[in-house]
């Protein structure tokens, strides 16, 4: 059992491992990094789930008939791409942000929209 | 003939593998990173090349072959070129060697060099 | 022989994130993901000897070519102010930044 | 025996990356990480997706990440607040997933349900039905084409969202100024300049290589785009975006990435109007094999252009903002010492 699904572990605890980094830590960057552990940790489960015992690449060659499984090779081909392009558009989100708030930590980016809404409150209390 | 060519290639994968673990272990010990860069730069291109031409020997395929030996010229282009651009971008800015006094005035020198 | 370099390989490969981790500078760790870089190059040829379909060095071709360009990049970006390793007296000014 | 080394490796990575304070280090390691996780799909006989991972995940991912924390600065701030609450959300969902987990089939085991729906077919018939060896591709461009059209189109829209969200105003003038700034590598570096001119014709070969090997091997469109657009990359880092902007015009770019789709949507409309459903390549031509491989090599084409430009696009447009950004700080402090 601990051979059999040792990958599975690894995979939950990775994948964990990427929650945490997106969860508790307040850095966007750091946060996006968080997501591509928690991404390849996905990949690594579909991948492993692929694999067979004494099976080869799936690509037909004489004198081999067992291989792996193709399907979820072609899955994840896509979403490794897919995922690049996402993060791509993340990072973009963030050097925006950095350049309105000048700051990429949550907590600045958080007490800077409370300071402006307390002040806009104020505006309104008294024209 | 099989077994010549079983103990050429197993002679270069072992000095291969000797030289991949020697810079491993450079790069863990030395004291500063020119030291470190200089065994990981000098041991990992002689240890690439060994185990390739090792594995070159092992192969049947001329494809195969091939395909081995333009990732050893690869290697060979490739790891000195990244050792000369690290090891000069890290003394461009600033990064000294251990126990130098003498060398921060050449790097003083360069620095208003390449000012001009 | 081949298992004997694989885990000579493997072995290396822990060394190199060793100080890729530790690496006090920053040049340090480029220096490990380059060593690092290299070895799974050798890794992959020799992987497919070991399993016993060799035709995929393609992989380790695409290893060595990236394994190049992302070390540029990397120097290429790290050549800014911000990266300026200045040991201490310039301590205060990085964290104005 | 090999993966379970590689997997440990992975998780001793992942919680250094947690540990890293330095965003720089965190990047590296990354870069590290995604690696092994390639050198993992290799030995899970996974050859194309590995081949995918290589040039993403340590190349181009690595390399936006450093351009972005050149803009943002490298120094992640401590949090003030205790981190318990995510611990204990962590630990939780961990646990439940791994008691998920013991009921999973064990690793490796031929008769997992995976491989007992559908890819027996694949790896049975696609030979006969396709006629090309790789299964992978045959999967990918013809048996779930429809699905591969649609990631194409995402990935061509996240191109699109970064252009909106990054792209900057140009004018000759301000071309001029930032090319000042921008070109200290290109004068310093003489040998990685004569090294990388040696190395990007070969790239762009071997990408033409990879493009149209990926029916007998690990291949195809998607590792072919990210090929031929990090050569762009390494020549735009080593030669300034200016110049790389004069050598390939960034709107030409942009009508490529388009084109890539349109080819990949009017192979399926012409099969539809041959009088098959949308993207089935029989109807292509008079025998069906013929068809088949027509039919993949025009997407492959059509993927392979809309991923070159797109990852293109994305790199401009990242340092372009970079560079303008430098521009505006110079700008700056020259108005303050003015002052």
């Amino acid at each position: 059992m601990l051979i059999g699904l040792f990958n599975d572990w690894i995979v939950v605890v990775l994948m964990m491992i990427g929650l945490y980094i997106v969860i508790a830590h307040g850095n966007l960057i750091k946060k996006l990094i968080g997501l591509t552990i928690f991404q390849t940790s996905v990949f690594i489960f579909y991948i492993s789930m692929a694999n067979v015992d004494g099976g080869t690449a799936p690509i037909l060659a004489d004198g081999i008939n067992q291989y792996s499984n193709p399907l979820p090779h072609v899955l994840i081909l896509t979403a490794i791409v897919v995922g690049i392009a996402t993060t791509a558009l993340g990072l973009s989100l963030v050097v925006r942000i950095k350049e309105s708030y000048n700051s990429i930590e949550e907590e600045e980016i958080q007490q800077q929209d409370n300071d402006e809404q307390l002040s806009m409150n104020k505006a309104e209390e008294n024209p | 003939m099989d077994i010549v060519i079983t103990i050429c290639s197993g002679f270069l994968l072992l000095v291969g593998s000797f030289l991949c673990i020697s810079g491993g272990i450079g790069l863990l010990r030395f004291p500063d990173f020119y030291t470190r860069m200089h065994a990981v730069g000098v041991t990992d291109t002689l240890g690439a090349g060994m185990i390739l031409v090792g594995l070159m020997i092992l192969s049947t395929d001329l494809l195969v072959f091939a395909k081995l030996v333009m990732v050893l010229l690869l290697t060979l282009l490739i790891g000195p070129t990244t050792s000369h651009v690290l090891a000069k971008a890290a003394f461009h800015n600033g990064l000294l060697p251990k126990d130098s006094n003498n060398l921060s005035q050449a790097k003083e020198k360069e620095n208003t060099s390449s000012i001009l | 022989m081949l298992i004997a370099a694989t885990l000579a390989i493997f072995v290396a490969m822990i060394l190199a994130i060793i100080r890729g981790i530790v690496g006090p500078t920053l040049y340090d760790r480029i220096l490990a993901v380059n060593m690092f870089g290299t070895k799974t190059v050798l890794l992959i040829s020799i992987l497919g000897f070991v399993m016993g379909r060799p035709e995929f060095l393609d992989i380790a071709l695409v290893y060595a070519l990236i394994n190049f360009i992302s070390v540029i990049g990397v120097l290429r970006y790290s050549d800014t102010n911000q990266f300026k390793h200045t040991p201490k007296e310039n301590e205060s000014t990085k964290k104005e930044r | 025996m090999i993966d379970i080394v590689l997997l440990t490796l992975l998780v001793v990575i992942a919680i250094a990356i947690i540990r890293m304070k330095d965003l720089f280090a965190a990047v590296m390691l990354a870069g590290i990480y995604g690696l092994l996780s390639a050198s993992f799909f290799v030995a899970m006989d996974a050859v194309d997706v590995a081949f995918t991972e290589a040039a993403v995940g340590a190349g181009i991912s690595t390399l936006l990440m450093l351009v972005v924390i050149t803009m943002t600065g490298s120094k992640e701030k401590p949090t003030r607040h205790k981190p318990f609450s995510a611990l204990f959300v962590v630990i939780i969902t961990g646990g439940l997933l791994i008691y998920g987990t013991l009921d999973m089939p064990y690793f490796g085991s031929a008769d997992a349900p995976i491989h007992n729906h559908t890819s027996p077919r694949y790896i049975k018939d696609s030979m006969q039905e396709i006629g090309i060896p790789n299964i992978v591709t045959s999967v990918l461009a013809s048996y779930r084409a429809f699905d591969t059209f649609g990631e194409v189109v995402v990935i061509f829209t996240a191109g699109i969202g970064v252009l909106t969200l990054l792209s900057v105003a140009r004018s000759k003038e301000n071309d001029d100024k930032i090319e000042a700034i921008n070109d200290s590598m290109h004068q310093q570096h003489l040998v990685i300049r004569i090294i990388s001119k040696m190395l990007i014709p070969f790239i762009f070969l071997f990408a033409l290589y990879v493009q149209f090997h990926g029916d007998f091997g690990p291949g195809g469109g998607f590792q072919a785009g990210v090929i031929f657009a990090s050569a762009i990359i390494l020549y735009t880092m080593l030669f300034g975006l200016s110049t790389a902007r004069k050598v390939i015009n960034q709107t030409f770019v942009q009508i490529i990435a388009a084109l890539g789709v349109l080819l990949y949507g009017s192979v399926g409309i012409v099969s539809l109007m041959n009088g098959g459903n949308f993207l089935d390549y029989n109807v292509l031509s008079s025998n069906p094999i013929t068809g088949q491989h027509l039919g993949i090599l025009l997407i492959e084409w059509g993927v392979g252009c809309t991923v070159a430009s797109v990852m293109v696009v994305i790199f401009f447009n990242f340092a372009g903002r970079r560079a303008f950004q430098q521009h505006k700080k110079k700008l700056q402090d020259k108005e303050s010492s003015a002052c």
